[in-house]
C-alpha cells in the first residue's frame, strides 16, 4: 500500500512539469513587460531595462523556464512581479481561505445532496423525486456568479443576514460557500440517485432481501456503501472542480483567496505568482485523487486486493 | 387448418415488429420526455428569436447609447427596461442568445471533433501512443478548465474567436478521454472482432463499427457541455476576460448591470436567467437523450 | 408420499407493468409441496419460472411487478397477506433462496463471514421488537458472538469451505465457491424451504456437478424442501421428486420425476418437444426434432391454449379455449389432445 | 478492513480536518475607537521607497512621514519632519532644517543621518521615482540641515517630496532588517503597523511618541474590499467608516444616507483622449477635430461619469499659473464633424481600435464608438490587461487610448510635460512640435512666474490647434465616510492623512 | 486425412498479465477435414475461443502454424490475408453482441461483401442478402429491421448468414447455442448441419456442452488449460473414454433420464486451477485421481492409442 502511495506520488512528478512547462509557455507569450508593472508608470526607462536584465527576461525561453525550475526545487518560487515580495508569502497567507472555501462548499454539497439523493432514489418516480430532479438541474445550470449576486442581493442587501463581502470569519463563508456548493451539490445529488438505483438493481441486493433484511437495512448496510464507490470520485471531481471554480466565487464575493490571486497575477502577468499557484491547485487535485483512489481501496477490498 | 393458424399470428407478428431506425427511436423516447420538449422548446424559440431580432432591429439599436433614457424601469417599449447606457435590455438579451448559442455550439463542436480524433486514436490503437496522449491530457486536467481558458484568453486576447478558441482547447480533453473510452469498450466487442473476420479495413472498422456505437455517450456529453460552455463563456465575460462591450453577450450584460445592482436589480436578473434558462434547457435535452439513448431501455 | 403440504400456490396471476405493456407473467399456476420434498421447475426462457420464486418471496420489482390473483400458503398462512414486517421474518429464515448467478448475488464489500452472520442476526434480533432498529445489529457497532461465530464455521465446512476463509472478500473465492457460499448462506437458519433458481447455469460442468452433489446431501441431512428452478432436464432428471414444466406462465404438465421421464406415458406435446430438442450422449439422432417458432409475446397471449401457434397437433378448440387439466394421481396434464377422457 | 475502522477513519479525517480550519478567532475589531477605511486593493508591502502601488501609498502616507506635507483644500506645503526650508536663487538647491526629538516606532531617536539616508535610498529606488527623479544629491549639513541638489529649476519639488515614496526611515532598522524591513518597517509617522493580512486588512495603532503628538483615533484598520458596490454597504451597514474612491453611480445613495457623508474635490488628473498622430487617419489635423467636434463631452460626463469631473477644453485648471481661456475650442456639434470628415477626404477604410483597460474608460470608450459611428468612423474596443496595455502603448501600438491621467503638482508642467514633449516618456503618440518642446523647456528654467505662465498660455493654445490629445473632463477625488469623522476633506492624491481625523465627541 | 482443410502445428498463445504469463493455448495440433466437424470442448477458460481465434488468426499466435491447405497463413500480410478471409468465417457466441446494433439486418449481412468488393452493385448486393435469408431461413420483411428488434434465434440466423456470405469453406463456431433456449438451439443446430450437407463446410465447433458437441461433429477434441488432453471420434467418446478428465467430464453430465440415477456419478475434486506459469507436467494432475510422480515433471504429448483416438495421459502410455 505505501509503495503504491509512493508510487502515485511519484507519477505526479511529470505531470507537474508538464503543467509547469504548459503554463510557462503560455505566460511567455502574454503581452506586456513584467519589469514595467514592478515599477510603476513613472520609472525611468533605464530602471525598467536594468530590471528586466536583472530578472532574466531578456534570456532565451528554455534558459528561462530552467533556472525558474531549479529555484523551485530549491523550494524558491520567485519574487512576485505585481508586489515585489516573495510569492509564497501571499500564497501562504491566501491558500487557507481557498482550502476554506472548497472544504465548506464540499460538505454542504455532501451534507444536502447525498441523503437527498438517497430519498429521491429510494421514491423513485415520485413528487420528491420530480422535485429533486428538476432542482439539481436548476442549481447545475446556474451561472455560479450570478447566484453569487442573487445571494448578496437576497441575504445582504434585503435581509442584511450576512456580510455580502470578505473572508474573515465563519459568517462570510457561508454565501460563498453556498454559490460554489450549488453545482457540486447538485451533481452529486443526481450521482447519488443514479448509483443509488444501480446498485438497487444488482443480485446482492436481492440476496439481502432474501435474507429477511429490512429495507432500511438493505439501504443503509447494503446499497450505500456499495454506492459509495461511484460517489468518492463525484466528490473528489467536484473538490477539484471548486478548486478550479474558486476563481469565479472568491471574484464574486472579493474574497482574498487562490482564485483571486490567480485573476489578479494573470492580469499583471505575474508569472511567479501565476505559477506557484497553479502548481499548488494541480498538486492538491493530484492529492485528491490520489486520496480517492485510497479511500476507493478502503472501501472496496476489490481494489484494494489488486494494490498488493 | 393449422398452416392458417401459423399464417394469423405471423401477421399480428408483423405488426409488433416496429420498423424504426434507431435515430426515430431515440427521438420517440426523447419526445415523450416531457422536460426535454421544454428543453427543445425554450431553445428553438430562442434561436428563432435571436435570427429574428436580426431582420427586425438594427444592430446599431441595440449597442447604441441614449444616455437620456438609461436605467428605465419596465414599460411596454422597453419590455425589460433599459441599462446604464439607455439601452433596450429586451433587445440586448435576445440578441446575446446568438453570441452565447454561436459560442456553445462552435467550441463544443470544435472540441468534439478534435478531441474526438486525439481519444478515438489513443483507444483504437492502444499501447505506447495511448500512454503518450493520456499523459498530456493527465496535465491538462490536472489545471483547472476555467484557468486554462483564461490564460489562453490572456495570450490570444479578447474578443468572441479567442473565448471560443480558449473554451474549446481547454474542453479537448474531456472529449478526447469519452471517445477514449468509448472506443475502448467496442473496440473489444464481438461485432468488431467480426467485422474484422469479414475482412473490413481499419478505417471501415472505425468509421462504420466503432464510431457509429460510441455516438450515444459523445451526443449526451456534447449536449450537456453546450450548457457548460455558455456558463463558461458567460462567467469568463464576467470576470472581463471575454467579449468586449457593448457587444450584448449576457455575462457583458450582466457586468454591465452588476453596478446597478442595488438599485436595478432587474438589469443583473434578466440576463441571469436568459444563461440560466438556456442552459438549463441543455442540460434537459442532454438528459433526455442520455435516458433514450440508454441501452437499458432496448 | 410423505409429509404434510408445506406451500400451497393456488391460481397465481402475476403481471409486470411496463414501458411495452402488461406482461402476463403467471397464468394461474396451481401447486402443492410437501416437506421435504423437492420440486423442479422447468421452462424455457420467459416461462414465468424466476417470477413464481418471487412471487412466493414477495420480492418482485416493487414498481412493476404484482401479484394480482391467488394464495400462496406456507404452513397455512397466506403470505400474500402477511405485512412486510412479518415476511421479512419468513425470508431467510422459514424460505431461503439461491440465485443464479454467484458472481453477483454476494455483496462484493462484505467479507463471507459477515454475511453469513448477518441472516442470523437479522433472525437473532426481530425476535425481541417490531422495530427497524437496523444499526444495532448490523457489524458497524457490534461484533458476532462466538455463538454465531461457531454456526457459521460449521456451516462452511458443511459446504465445503475452509472456516479459515471465512474472513475473506468473495472475490477472492472462484465461482463454485461462491455457490457454496449462497448455499451456506440458504441454509444457516435451516429454512424449510430452499427456491434455488438456477443454481449451477452459470457454473462449469465439473463444478455443477459438485454443486448439485452438495445440494442433495444438505437436503437429505436437513430434511429441507426445495423448489429447484431451471432449463435442465438433465439436472431435474437426477435430483427432483416431482416436476413441472412451465410454458407461458402456467403449468403445463405435472408429475413425479417417473411420470414426466417414462416416455411410453402420454405427455403434453411441448414436454414432447423439449425432449426431443436436447442432443443427447447417450442416442445418435442424426436430426434433432426442434419445436417450431417462438415463445409467444408475453404481453399479448393467446386466451386459448399458450402452445397452440406451435404445436404439431393444434386442433380448432386449441385456438378457442384454454383447457383444463387433467389428472391421473399426481400426473397433470393441460391438453387438448387428451381432453376426452375425463382422466389421463 | 471493516467497517469499524473505516469509522474511526473517517471521523478522524473529519477531526483533522476541523482542527486544521477551526477558525482562528478573529480578533476583535473594536468598534469603540477603531476606524475603518476600505480601499480596492491591498498593498504589496510597507517599503515608502518600493511601494507607488495606489493602495500602498495610502498606507504609507500614515505610516511615513515625508519632509513636508500637502494641506487638501489650498495645495499649501507645511512642515512635517522639516521645520522649514530655503530654495537657492536658481531653484537647484534645498536647504531642509530637521525637526528636533523625532522618535521612530521603536522609540530610538531619529537622526539627521537616517533623513540623508533615507534621501538617498530614495534617490536609488527605481520605485520612488516620483519623489526622486531630478534629485541628484543628498547631503548632511551641520547636525540639522538637509541639503538637496536637483538637476535643474523644479518648481514643484516640494509637492514631489509630500509623496509618500518620500517617508523617512530608520537606517539601523533597514540595515538591520534587511529585506525584512519591507514586512516590519520603522518610522517616524502617526501610526505603527500592528497586523497584516495579505489581501484582507491592515490594522495600525497611533504612535505614542509622534513628534506632532499622538493621533486622535488610536486604531486605524485598512481593509480590502475590491467591488466598490460592496464597499458602499458596507459603508451604510456601519462596517467600515470610510471608503475612497466612491463609484459615482453611488453618490445619490450616499447623499441621502442620514449617517454618510461624501466629500470630494477637484484631482491632480483628468480624463483625455490620444490619438496615434504617427498613423492614418489621425495624421490629418481634420480628422482630429472632427474627433474633437463628435464628443460630447456633457453626455459624457452626466450620462457615464455622473457629473463627477468638470469639463475641461484644456490641460490645467482656472487656478493653474499659465491657464488661459484663448484656446481652440470644439463645441459638441456632429454637422461640422462630418464635414470636417468630408474634407479630410478619408480614402482607405483602415481598422481603428480604442484601446483601453480600465472599466471606467471602458464606458467612455463605448460612447466614443458610437459617436465616431455617427461620423461614419467604425471602431473596435480592445480592452486589455494592464500589462498588455502599456506595452502596445509604449510601442505605439494604437489608434486611439480613452485613459486618465494623476500627476504630483498642480501645475500645467506637471499636466502635460511628460506626454506632449518630444521624446519624453509619456509621449507614445508621435506628438512632436518643436516651438511645444521649445517653450515648455523654456517655462522649466524660467524663475519669473509671469514669463512662465506666458509661455506656459502659449503652449496651451498651440495645443489645442494641434490637438494631439482630446482633454474631456477634470477628474475629482472623492472619500465617503461616516458623519461623525470630522477633519475630513478630498485629497487631491487620494491620499489622506488620517491623523487629521477625529471622532465628533 | 486426404482431405486436411485447416491443420495447425504446436499452436500456441501467452498473454501478458500482471501476474505473469497465461497461457492460454499451449501447443495445440488440431486437424479440420474440409466438409466434417471437428468439435472443441472444454471448461471457461481452458483456452478454446482462443484457440478459435488464433485459427482465424484474429489474434497473432506466440508461435506455431496454421495452415489453410498446407499454406501457413501466419506468414501472410493484411492483404494476402484478406483473401484468405474469405475461405474462413466466424459465428459467435453471443447473438446480442456479435450484430452492430447501428447496422439493419441487410447491412449486417452484406457488410461482408462490400468489405472484399464482392459484389458490382446494390442490385447484386440486395439479390445476394435475398438469398443469405432465404438459405438461413429469415423472413425477408426483416430486411430492415435492427438486431435489437429480434430474438435470439433469429439474430443467429443473422450471423450464420453474415457468414456464408462469402462462400467460406470454413466456419468457426464459437458456443453458438449456449445463449439460446433449448428449442431455439435445436432449430440452428439442424440449420447448421443442413449447410454442412448442402455446402459442404467444414467446421470447428466449440462448446462447453458434450452432449451438443457430440451431437454435430464427427471428431472431438477435449481440451483442459490450453492443452489438448483427448481426441476421439465421435462414437468412442461416449462408449470409451479415456482421459481421466473426460471420464470426469462425461459423467458430471446431467443425463434426462431416470437411468441415471442407478450409476454412481464420478465427481472430481477442487476447480480449474490457474494457467499462469504452469509447471510442465499433466495439468489436471491436481484434482486426477490417478495422479502419480510421473505425471510431473514434463509435458504429456498426445498420443493414438486406437485408431482415431488420441489420449494425452501416462497411464496409456506405453
Amino acid at each position: 500500500m505505501y509503495k503504491y502511495i509512493l508510487k502515485r506520488l511519484l507519477l505526479m512528478i511529470p505531470v507537474l512539469i508538464g503543467i509547469s512547462f504548459v503554463i510557462f509557455l503560455i505566460m511567455s507569450f502574454m503581452p506586456g513587460n513584467p519589469a514595467r508593472l514592478l515599477l510603476g508608470e513613472k520609472a525611468t526607462p533605464a530602471a525598467v531595462e536594468k530590471l528586466t536584465e536583472e530578472l532574466g527576461l531578456n534570456d532565451p525561453f528554455f534558459f528561462r523556464y530552467y533556472s525558474y525550475m531549479k529555484n523551485v526545487l530549491q523550494g524558491n518560487f520567485g519574487i512576485s512581479y505585481r508586489t515585489g515580495m516573495p510569492v509564497i508569502y501571499e500564497i501562504r497567507a491566501r491558500f487557507p481561505t481557498t482550502l476554506k472555501l472548497a472544504f465548506f462548499s464540499i460538505i454542504i454539497a455532501i451534507i444536502v445532496g447525498i441523503p437527498i439523493g438517497i430519498l429521491s432514489a429510494v421514491k423513485q418516480y415520485s413528487f420528491i423525486d420530480t422535485l429533486s430532479t428538476v432542482l439539481s438541474m436548476g442549481f447545475i445550470s446556474v451561472p455560479p456568479f450570478w447566484l453569487g449576486l442573487l445571494l448578496i442581493i437576497l441575504f445582504s442587501l434585503k435581509l442584511g443576514w450576512v456580510p455580502s463581502y470578505g473572508s474573515d470569519s465563519l459568517k462570510h463563508f457561508i454565501l460563498p460557500a453556498l454559490t460554489s456548493s450549488a453545482c457540486s451539490f447538485a451533481t452529486l445529488l443526481r450521482m447519488t440517485r443514479s448509483t443509488i438505483l444501480e446498485v438497487i438493481r444488482q443480485d446482492y441486493i436481492k440476496t439481502a432481501y432474501a435474507k429477511g433484511a429490512s429495507k432500511p437495512r438493505v439501504i443503509f448496510i447494503h446499497t450505500l456503501r456499495n454506492a459509495l464507490i461511484p460517489l468518492i470520485t463525484v466528490i473528489g471531481i467536484n473538490f477539484g472542480n471548486m478548486l478550479g471554480g474558486s476563481i469565479i466565487t472568491e471574484s464574486v464575493f472579493g474574497m482574498s483567496g487562490l482564485g483571486n490571486l490567480l485573476v489578479l497575477s494573470i492580469r499583471s502577468k505575474d508569472v511567479p505568482s501565476v505559477m506557484a499557484s497553479t502548481l499548488l491547485l494541480a498538486t492538491l487535485f493530484g492529492i485528491v485523487n490520489l486520496i480517492v483512489d485510497l479511500a476507493y481501496a478502503f472501501i472496496d477490498p476489490r481494489i484494494k486486493f489488486h494494490y498488493r | 387448418m393449422s398452416k392458417k393458424l401459423y399464417d394469423g399470428l405471423e401477421s399480428k407478428e408483423i405488426n409488433r415488429i416496429k420498423k424504426k431506425s434507431q435515430v426515430q427511436f431515440v427521438l420517440s423516447h426523447l419526445f415523450k420526455n416531457r422536460l426535454a420538449v421544454a428543453g427543445i422548446l425554450f431553445l428553438s424559440i430562442m434561436i428563432i428569436s435571436s435570427i429574428a431580432i436580426g431582420f427586425l432591429v438594427d444592430y446599431k439599436v441595440i449597442v447604441k447609447h441614449d444616455l437620456r433614457n438609461k436605467l428605465l424601469g419596465v414599460s411596454a417599449r422597453y419590455w425589460f427596461g433599459t441599462d446604464g447606457f439607455g439601452r433596450n435590455l429586451f433587445y440586448r438579451i435576445i440578441y446575446g442568445a446568438r453570441i452565447s448559442l454561436m459560442i456553445g455550439f462552435v467550441s463544443v463542436a470544435g472540441s468534439t471533433v478534435l478531441g474526438g480524433t486525439i481519444g478515438s486514436i489513443a483507444g483504437y490503437y492502444g499501447g505506447k501512443l495511448d500512454i503518450i496522449i493520456m499523459r498530456f491530457i493527465d496535465i491538462q486536467m490536472a489545471i483547472p478548465s476555467t484557468l486554462f481558458a483564461i490564460c489562453i484568453v490572456s495570450v490570444l486576447g479578447t474578443g468572441i474567436t479567442n473565448l471560443l478558441l480558449a473554451i474549446m482547447i481547454a474542453d479537448i480533453p474531456q472529449f478526447a478521454l469519452i471517445f477514449r473510452s468509448s472506443v475502448m469498450s467496442v473496440k473489444n466487442s464481438e461485432f468488431v472482432e467480426a467485422a474484422r473476420s469479414n475482412g473490413c479495413s481499419t478505417y471501415r472498422i472505425i468509421f462504420r463499427h466503432i464510431l457509429p456505437n460510441c455516438m450515444g455517450p459523445i451526443i449526451v456529453q456534447a449536449t450537456l457541455n453546450l450548457g457548460g460552455v455558455i456558463l463558461t463563456a458567460a462567467s469568463l465575460s464576467f470576470i472581463g476576460l471575454g467579449v468586449m462591450p457593448p457587444t450584448p453577450e449576457w455575462g457583458v450584460i450582466l457586468t454591465e448591470g452588476q453596478e446597478y445592482m442595488r438599485d436595478f436589480p432587474t438589469l443583473v436578473i434578466f440576463p441571469g436567467l436568459a444563461i440560466m434558462l438556456t442552459v438549463l434547457a441543455c442540460n434537459f435535452i442532454g438528459d433526455g437523450l442520455r435516458d433514450a439513448l440508454d441501452p437499458k431501455l432496448k | 408420499m410423505n409429509g404434510n403440504p408445506l406451500l400451497e400456490i393456488e391460481d397465481l396471476f402475476t403481471v409486470y407493468n411496463t414501458e411495452i405493456g402488461v406482461v402476463k407473467a403467471i397464468n394461474g399456476i396451481s401447486l402443492q409441496l410437501r416437506e421435504g420434498m423437492t420440486l423442479g421447475l422447468v421452462g424455457e426462457t420467459g416461462a414465468g419460472k424466476t417470477t413464481t420464486a418471487l412471487s412466493i418471496m414477495r420480492l418482485l420489482p416493487e414498481k412493476t411487478g404484482k401479484v394480482i390473483k391467488g394464495a400462496i400458503k406456507f404452513e397455512g398462512k397466506n403470505l400474500l397477506d402477511l405485512d412486510e414486517f412479518e415476511m421479512e421474518k419468513i425470508r431467510g429464515k422459514e424460505i431461503s433462496m439461491i440465485f443464479q448467478d454467484p458472481l453477483s448475488s454476494l455483496n462484493p464489500i462484505m467479507t463471507v463471514a459477515d454475511q453469513i452472520e448477518e441472516v442470523l442476526m437479522i433472525h437473532q434480533s426481530d425476535k425481541k421488537k417490531k422495530s427497524y432498529n437496523f444499526l444495532q445489529n448490523s457489524q458497524l457497532f457490534l461484533r458476532s458472538n462466538t455463538k454465531i461465530e461457531r454456526k457459521t464455521d460449521e456451516i462452511l465446512e458443511l459446504v465445503g469451505i475452509s472456516s479459515d476463509r471465512k474472513r475473506e472478500f468473495p472475490h477472492q473465492f472462484s465461482g463454485g465457491m461462491k455457490q457454496r457460499v449462497s448455499i451456506a448462506m440458504a441454509l444457516i437458519c435451516n429454512p424449510k424451504l430452499i427456491i434455488a433458481d438456477e443454481p449451477t447455469t452459470a457454473l462449469d460442468v465439473t463444478i455443477q456437478a459438485q454443486v448439485i452433489e452438495i445440494m442433495e446431501k444438505l437436503k437429505q441431512q436437513l430434511n429441507t424442501a426445495m423448489i429447484l428452478i431451471t432449463h435442465d432436464l438433465g439436472i431435474v432428471a437426477s435430483i427432483c421428486d416431482e416436476i413441472a414444466i412451465m410454458y407461458a406462465g402456467e403449468i403445463i404438465e405435472f408429475g413425479t420425476v417417473e411420470d414426466i421421464f417414462d416416455r411410453n406415458k402420454k405427455h403434453h406435446p411441448y414436454t414432447q418437444g423439449l425432449f426431443d430438442s436436447i442432443p443427447r450422449l447417450d442416442d445418435d439422432k442424426p436430426r434433432l426434432k426442434p419445436i417450431r417458432g417462438l415463445m409467444p409475446d408475453p404481453t399479448d397471449l393467446p386466451a386459448s391454449c399458450k402452445f397452440h401457434p406451435r404445436c404439431d397437433f393444434c386442433m380448432d378448440i386449441c385456438t378457442k379455449q384454454n383447457p383444463l387439466p387433467l389428472k391421473e394421481q399426481m400426473h397433470m396434464i393441460r391438453c387438448h389432445l387428451y381432453s376426452g377422457s375425463k382422466e389421463l | 478492513m471493516n467497517m469499524r475502522r473505516f469509522v474511526f477513519a473517517v471521523c478522524l479525517m473529519l477531526f483533522l480536518f476541523s482542527t486544521a480550519f477551526s477558525l482562528q478567532s478573529v480578533y476583535a475589531t473594536a468598534k469603540d475607537n477603531t476606524l475603518i477605511i476600505a480601499h480596492y486593493g491591498d498593498t504589496p508591502n510597507f517599503d515608502t521607497h518600493n511601494n507607488i502601488n495606489d493602495n500602498g501609498m495610502r498606507i504609507n502616507t500614515i505610516l511615513y512621514d515625508p519632509l513636508v506635507r500637502m494641506d487638501n483644500e489650498t495645495y499649501e506645503i507645511y512642515p512635517c519632519i522639516a521645520e522649514s526650508w530655503s530654495v537657492s536663487e536658481d531653484g537647484t538647491e534645498y536647504l531642509f532644517k530637521i525637526k528636533k526629538g523625532v522618535k521612530f516606532s521603536d522609540g530610538t531617536e531619529m537622526k539627521l543621518s537616517d533623513v540623508v539616508f533615507s534621501m538617498q535610498r530614495g534617490m536609488e529606488s527605481p520605485k520612488a521615482v516620483p519623489s526622486f527623479a531630478r534629485v541628484i544629491k543628498a547631503e548632511g549639513i551641520g547636525d540639522d540641515t538637509l541639503k538637496l541638489t536637483l538637476d535643474g529649476p523644479y518648481p514643484e519639488f516640494l509637492f514631489a517630496l509630500a509623496l509618500p515614496t518620500a517617508g523617512i526611515v530608520s537606517e539601523k532598522a533597514v540595515k538591520d532588517k534587511g529585506e525584512d524591513f519591507s514586512m516590519d518597517p520603522v518610522t517616524t509617522g502617526p501610526y505603527m503597523l500592528v497586523d497584516w493580512r495579505i489581501g484582507e486588512r491592515v490594522l495600525f495603532k497611533a504612535n505614542p511618541n509622534y513628534h506632532m503628538g499622538e493621533a486622535p483615533i488610536k486604531n486605524v484598520e485598512y481593509r480590502v474590499i475590491t467591488d466598490p458596490n460592496a464597499a458602499v454597504i458596507s459603508l451604510e451597514a456601519g462596517d467600515i467608516d470610510a471608503y475612497v474612491g466612491v463609484p459615482p453611480s453611488s453618490f445619490k445613495r450616499i447623499n441621502k444616507s442620514p449617517t454618510l457623508e461624501l466629500h470630494t474635490g477637484l484631482s491632480f488628473g483628468f480624463t483625455f483622449i490620444q490619438l496615434n498622430m504617427a498613423r492614418s487617419p489621425f495624421d490629418n489635423p481634420l480628422v482630429r477635430q472632427a474627433i474633437a467636434h463628435a464628443i460630447d463631452k456633457e453626455e459624457i460626463l452626466y450620462g457615464i461619469f455622473e457629473g463627477d469631473g468638470e469639463i475641461v477644453d484644456t490641460f490645467a485648471l482656472p487656478t493653474y499659473l499659465g491657464f488661459t481661456d484663448e484656446v481652440e475650442k470644439y463645441p459638441f456639434d456632429l454637422e461640422k464633424s462630418q464635414q470636417l470628415i468630408e474634407e479630410a477626404n478619408l480614402s482607405e477604410k483602415t481598422e481603428i481600435s480604442i484601446l483601453l483597460y480600465t472599466a471606467k474608460m471602458s464606458k467612455l470608450s463605448q460612447v466614443l464608438q458610437d459617436s465616431l459611428a455617427d461620423i461614419g468612423i467604425d471602431v473596435k474596443i480592445n480592452q486589455v490587461e494592464r500589462s498588455a496595455f502599456n506595452d502596445a502603448k509604449q510601442r505605439g501600438d494604437f489608434d486611439i487610448i480613452c485613459d486618465g491621467n494623476t500627476f504630483t503638482a498642480p501645475t500645467v508642467d506637471e499636466s502635460i510635460y511628460t506626454v506632449v514633449r518630444t521624446g519624453e516618456y509619456f509621449n507614445d503618440n508621435g506628438y512632436s512640435n518643436p516651438d511645444v518642446d521649445q517653450w515648455l523647456d523654456e517655462a522649466r528654467v524660467t524663475v519669473n512666474d509671469n514669463d512662465r505662465a506666458e509661455l506656459y498660455k502659449k503652449v496651451l493654445v498651440q495645443l489645442s490647434k494641434d490637438l494631439p490629445m482630446i482633454p474631456i473632463t477634470w477628474n475629482k477625488a472623492n472619500i465617503a465616510t461616516n458623519k461623525n469623522l470630522l477633519g475630513v476633506t478630498a485629497n487631491p492624491w487620494s491620499f489622506y492623512n488620517v491623523y487629521d481625523f477625529y471622532w465628533q465627541e | 486425412m486426404e482431405n486436411v482443410l485447416i491443420k495447425t502445428v504446436d499452436l500456441k498463445k501467452y498473454f501478458k498479465t500482471p501476474k505473469g504469463l497465461l497461457h492460454a493455448v499451449d501447443g495445440v495440433n488440431i486437424t479440420v477435414e474440409s466438409g466434417k466437424t471437428l468439435g472443441v470442448v472444454g471448461e471457461s477458460g481452458c483456452g478454446k475461443s482462443t484457440l478459435g481465434r488464433l485459427v482465424l488468426r484474429l489474434i497473432e499466435p506466440t508461435s506455431g502454424e496454421v495452415l489453410l491447405k498446407d499454406q501457413n497463413i501466419l506468414k501472410y500480410n493484411s492483404r494476402e490475408m484478406k483473401k484468405y478471409r474469405l475461405h474462413m468465417q466466424m459465428i459467435f457466441q453471443d447473438p446480442y453482441a456479435s450484430l452492430n446494433p447501428r447496422m439493419s439486418v441487410t447491412d449486417i449481412i452484406a457488410e461482408p461483401l462490400i468489405a472484399n468488393n464482392l459484389c458490382k452493385n446494390q442490385k447484386e448486393k440486395n439479390e445476394k442478402v435475398k438469398e443469405l435469408m432465404d438459405i438461413v431461413g429469415l423472413a425477408q420483411r426483416y430486411s430492415n429491421s435492427y438486431p435489437h428488434e429480434l430474438d435470439g434465434g433469429r439474430r443467429q440466423r443473422i450471423g450464420v448468414a453474415r457468414a456464408l456470405a462469402v462462400d467460406p469453406d470454413f466456419i468457426v463456431c464459437d458456443e453458438p447455442v449456449s445463449a439460446l433456449d433449448v428449442s431455439i438451439q435445436a432449430q440452428i443446430l439442424n440449420l447448421l448441419m443442413d449447410l454442412q450437407d448442402q455446402q459442404k463446410i467444414a467446421y470447428l465447433f466449440i462448446t462447453h456442452d458434450l452432449s451438443v458437441v457430440k451431437h454435430i461433429s464427427q471428431t472431438i477434441v477435449i481440451m483442459y488449460l490450453g492443452q489438448c488432453i483427448e481426441e476421439v471420434s465421435n462414437k468412442e467418446l461416449f462408449h470409451n473414454p479415456l482421459h481421466p478428465y473426460t471420464q470426469a467430464l462425461l459423467s458430471a453430465i446431467p443425463i434426462p433420464d431416470l437411468s441415471s440415477r442407478k450409476h454412481p456419478r464420478y465427481i472430481i475434486k477442487g476447480e480449474v486451477t490457474s494457467p499462469i506459469e504452469p509447471e510442465p507436467g499433466c495439468r489436471f494432475r491436481t484434482r486426477c485421481p490417478h495422479a502419480t510422480t510421473s505425471c510431473i515433471g514434463r509435458d504429456i504429448p498426445l498420443f493414438e492409442v486406437e485408431k482415431n483416438h488420441k489420449v494425452a495421459c501416462v497411464l496409456f502410455e506405453r
